[in-house]
């Protein structure tokens, strides 16, 4: 175990995987040469280390990028493609929906393609078309994985699983995370499973689900609620698809009262899957109303103010959680 | 004037080109026939020539990638008529147990690697395949099928620039049939071949008659063996035209009466058969053209005899282990 | 009033934008001349009507209809383009979400964008390249407003309000209603406001929120029900951004039990959104658990009996109600 | 040889890139100030004639589409500085009322109609804007800037593709900077020029030198013009070099050291200085600079008295009538 940061952890997963295995190659703008220098970033100084036919910066060309996944993944390589912000998945998104997704399905089993897709996510006051939390489109689209890291030891097990699985997988790295946290991150290859969430706190009177950055505003929220004497249960889902629901659910069961969290706006978010299967699945079991903490329907704005006004904070968590209990 | 080509390489090609056209007269009639053929059917008359000409030219490491008119180059392959046509029809003993129908054929096994029915995405397809052969250092290139259609498409660019930016093995064949739907070619590029555009990715943009089999034939020959010796990619248009509907059920309303009897004066295996013919090559077409109705009786026999698949296996072929069910 | 089919009124809803309004122009890919002669679809014969200026044949390029339009509409026009099938909306998915969605927003206000995006869904057997419903996408856009016609009076006064109105408006029409569903529509500019619900069929047991074709399938539902004395109100949601959230909630409240049914995968789908907001805010109100009636997560398959067992069925929906009501 | 401008014209020219350059200079001071300016910063050091010679080139009723690198588009175009640089600092007087900030700048009265910062976007939105210039038989056009890297996007294929079939009047122009980010001229694009794939859209596609401002002016006039009187859409490539780092963060670690000094060399500003000087134009270049930095302190006064908009401010903007209070 040694500490690392979050971006760190992510570049020691890509780095074993590269080692491990002649097939994997990244691919993606600028993850070679960047305009960044950052020991943080979880492509650094892989360019100078694997050379350019292992790590392969891009033209500034998102359909090809994932094109060239899906091509090369359906011949056997195990692509690792980098879309830059989550905006610009619209413009890969033919290719990761209608082929990543469903090519193996039309081919009757044939063929399989084994990517994965990195996408950078977070707020960094550049606004909605560098910022958009779109995780629940990925979850929606049978034939994706989707996975979401909120920690350096998962972020790296999360990326080495993804890596060799036989099938496309996306995953999720807010870029905020890359330098902001640091933590305990085990040697070798570890991985985390797919489809295994964690409980991050145990508590008895109310289950958080969350998953990303917003597992760490959570935790805050449940330190404060502590000092009140109120016992808040976060997992932190790790995986969206697929998604470990008896863990959610057993929590729910023994709490009796359920809260979501994300950085999504709320309509349609992932939030509402949460809640709809917390809903059917624990009816009358459930003390109080599920509840979603999420952003409000409006594009991430860009002005700081306004910026912070989006996010949701570890105070409206808790606010929300007293309110469950009984206690505001 | 082009070289001789060998014999039997000319009577396959004659025979490739009598199969698919057999096979496409015969999806033709079944389409027709009510409840015979899920969806919509896209045959490839009068484009037989292309199929056969560029398959001909590849080696068996060579990987196809083709779109939705995709039913000669999976025959010019040699994938089986019997699961192709049962596929078409969705039976459970087709080539991709019903998940694919006409639209999305994938024969792995004979390097058939993939077919999209998006317009333009063939191409980035293609470049990943291509990409792939480059980094294992591969003598061998991947053939691409799309229309002058989806040359419009910003995928065909990108795919294009960044197979030549980075020297992959792709051929990018464009069968510029006259049409896109019921689109002429002026209503959707400004110019009047699209191959002029290759120059601006740096790469050999060729026309050819893609009546002329031979013609097609050798310009393929020739770019794929550039393609497969780190030389980068190159395109290959080929003239022709469509001479059936867009699918079946259209019936062409837009279309100039004149121009599709000129064009049916240039039938492709009417052309061959006549060269052959002067050149003593070919015996008889009658047995030719009896052996592909053979051999598409067997395929029709054998669809018909397939029961569709189970419901339930909609549920399957996601993934490669089901969610839930992970090792 | 007069009978006429799903894609009529849709065309008479054209036909009047275009005759009311000289910044109305269509374009789209065979929307004038094209390979399907058929009466019911929504432009026939609008290119010989309105001619090529107003009604326009575009070049297979989905990304630049989508910016055909939004450039337009800021300049003033009020385009109305058609996005061929459902899953080739990824390809303008840049320009829908990034552009037509957010730059409003961004310029704060300065600028708007009364633009008409129709997507044609619904299967046909082509499978999943052709076929996809992707509505909990469009849903949980902020910046857009997403309408979902089930019949033809619906279909011209949605199709007119969407025109008119200042914002981006998608609206999605399911194809194989062209032609079969054929009913009475009014006369002349009569529109069906955005954001306002249908109650297409009272009842006093449960409560089901549908949209578009699978209306149908509910009141099919309905009446089997019906004759086993069971109730069932059968709610049109006609749009889904904005919501008609009113109307769901207080029909929720009457009858105590809630089923949502859509065409689209469960995952995610918008029927998660439907059954989060039910339980949030009618908790304790509800006699049975929420439900949800939708299609397996599973890509939309090509073989006729796979895409019959894709499709939720007035069975599976008269079952589950059956069982919400403790009749099964 | 040149034409000779008229002497306003070309004082003008001068004074816009000296604005231009005195305003960036500032960003990048700012930049490096902690808290100062949100976001990355993106300048146009040493791409001043493109915005000058462009914009003026244009008349009143055409219409700008812009890219991440605006600034100068928007102060030729005369959108004043005070809101301009209040907008950068995300404040309640901005421009955008703090919406935009430096990437997304809109100022429809100006006509610098949108601004999108997802690479290749502008052409697409330029193309839109063009076919309302077109629909309307407005004696007007479009000028979209972006640059070298976004020519591998497929969007703005799309754009150009469609403007060239339907003849919308569009001046592409492409600053060619010779850099994507970290990424050179040669890991995106096969060709040296861009503007060679003109051709394949049947329209002209003319290279000049981009530090040279009356070139600039000269080219872009003359295409305008084209695009104005129903000839169709033109490409015009700038060739010009990008002096700071891609953002002001960026230390251009990979940028070779030689290179740059030698475009240093060829500062745009200090080659037309020359000009004017040898031309006897220009009496005082002190006055003009001295008149730009005034303009620039002002507008950072302005932008510093002013707040920034209130956060719950974020809910509006988003729809006309916010939804739930339709008329
Ligand atoms: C992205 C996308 N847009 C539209 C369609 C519908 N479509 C199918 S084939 C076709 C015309 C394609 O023309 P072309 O590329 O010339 O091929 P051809 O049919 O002539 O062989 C269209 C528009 C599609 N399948 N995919
Ligand atoms: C679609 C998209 N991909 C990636 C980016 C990130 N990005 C911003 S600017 C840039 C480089 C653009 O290079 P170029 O078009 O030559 O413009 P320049 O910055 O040189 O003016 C990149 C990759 C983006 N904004 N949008
Ligand atoms: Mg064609
Ligand atoms: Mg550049």
């Amino acid at each position: 175990m040694t500490v690392k940061s979050f971006g760190q952890a992510v570049a020691e997963g890509l780095t074993l995987a590269l080692e491990m295995d002649e097939g994997v190659f990244l691919a993606g703008e600028g993850i070679g040469t960047s305009i960044h220098v950052n020991p943080h970033l979880p492509t650094y100084q892989l360019l100078e280390r694997f050379g350019s036919r292992r790590v392969r910066d891009t033209p500034v060309s998102e359909a090809a990028i994932a094109g060239l996944a899906v091509g090369a993944s359906c011949m056997g390589l195990r692509p690792v493609v980098e879309i830059m912000y989550f905006p610009f998945f619209t413009l890969a998104s033919d290719m990761i929906i209608n082929h990543a997704a469903k090519l193996r399905y039309l081919s009757g089993g044939l063929s399989s393609f084994p990517l994965t897709v990195r996408i950078k996510s977070g707020m960094f006051a550049a606004g909605c078309q560098h910022s958009h939390y779109l995780e629940a489109w990925l979850a929606h689209v049978p034939g994706l994985k989707v996975v979401y890291p909120s920690n350096p030891a998962d972020a790296k097990g999360l990326i080495l699983s993804a890596v060799f699985d036989p099938d496309p997988v996306v995953i999720i790295e807010e870029m905020p995370l890359y330098w902001s946290i640091h933590d305990e991150v085990p040697e070798g290859d570890v991985r985390v499973a797919l489809g295994k969430a964690r409980v991050a706190r145990e508590g008895q009177d109310a289950t958080l689900a969350a998953y990303g950055g917003v597992v760490h505003v959570a935790l805050k929220a449940a330190e404060t609620l502590a000092k009140e004497g109120i016992s808040l249960e976060v997992i932190d889902l790790r995986s969206l698809v697929p998604l470990d629901t008896a863990s959610v659910l057993d929590s729910v069961r023994k709490t009796g009262r359920f809260v979501t969290l994300h950085d999504a706006t709320r309509f349609c978010g992932f939030g509402a899957e949460l809640v709809a299967m917390v809903a059917e699945q624990c009816h009358g079991e459930l003390k109080a109303p599920p509840r979603r903490v999420a952003a409000p329907d409006i594009p991430v704005p860009f002005t700081p103010p306004q910026e912070e006004f989006y996010r949701p904070s570890a105070d409206t968590v808790a606010d929300t959680v007293r309110k469950l209990v009984g206690r505001s | 004037m082009q070289p001789q080509l060998d014999r039997n390489l000319r009577l396959t090609l004659l025979s490739n080109m009598v199969l698919i056209r057999a096979f496409e007269d015969r999806i033709s009639e079944l389409a027709r026939e009510q409840g015979r053929l899920p969806g919509m059917q896209i045959t490839c008359h009068g484009q037989e020539a292309i199929a056969a000409g560029v398959v001909r030219a590849m080696i068996r490491e060579d990987v196809i990638v083709t779109n939705h008119r995709s039913h000669g180059h999976m025959l010019a392959r040699g994938v089986d008529p019997n699961t192709l046509m049962a596929e078409i029809m969705g039976k459970r003993d087709g080539l991709n147990r019903g998940k694919s129908g006409t639209l999305h054929l994938a024969d792995p096994a004979r390097n058939v690697l993939m077919t999209s029915t998006v317009v333009g995405a063939a191409p980035l397809l293609a470049m990943g395949a291509a990409f792939a052969q480059h980094y294992r250092n591969e003598q061998a290139a991947t053939s691409v099928f799309f229309g002058d259609g989806a040359a419009a498409e910003g995928s065909v660019h990108e795919a294009m620039n960044m197979a030549a930016v980075w020297k992959l093995p792709v051929l990018f064949v464009c069968e510029s049939n006259c049409w896109a739907g019921a689109q002429s070619h002026d209503e959707h590029c400004p110019i009047k071949r699209v191959a002029d555009r290759a120059p601006g990715y740096d790469m050999p943009g060729v026309v050819v008659d893609g009546n002329d089999v031979e013609a097609v034939y050798i310009a393929a020959k020739r770019l794929l063996e550039q393609c497969r010796t780190g030389r980068g990619p190159a395109f290959l248009e080929c003239l022709t035209y469509r001479m059936h509907g867009h699918g079946e059920i259209d019936e062409q309303h837009y279309v100039d009466k004149d121009e599709l009897a000129a064009w049916a004066e240039r039938d492709p295996i009417e052309l061959y058969v006549k060269v052959l013919q002067t050149d003593g090559v070919l015996d008889s077409r009658d047995a030719v053209e009896k052996q592909a109705v053979q051999t598409v009786d067997a395929a029709v026999a054998f669809a018909d005899a397939s029961p569709y698949p189970p419901p339930e296996e909609a549920l399957e072929h996601i993934y490669v282990h089901p969610i839930g069910q992970e090792g």
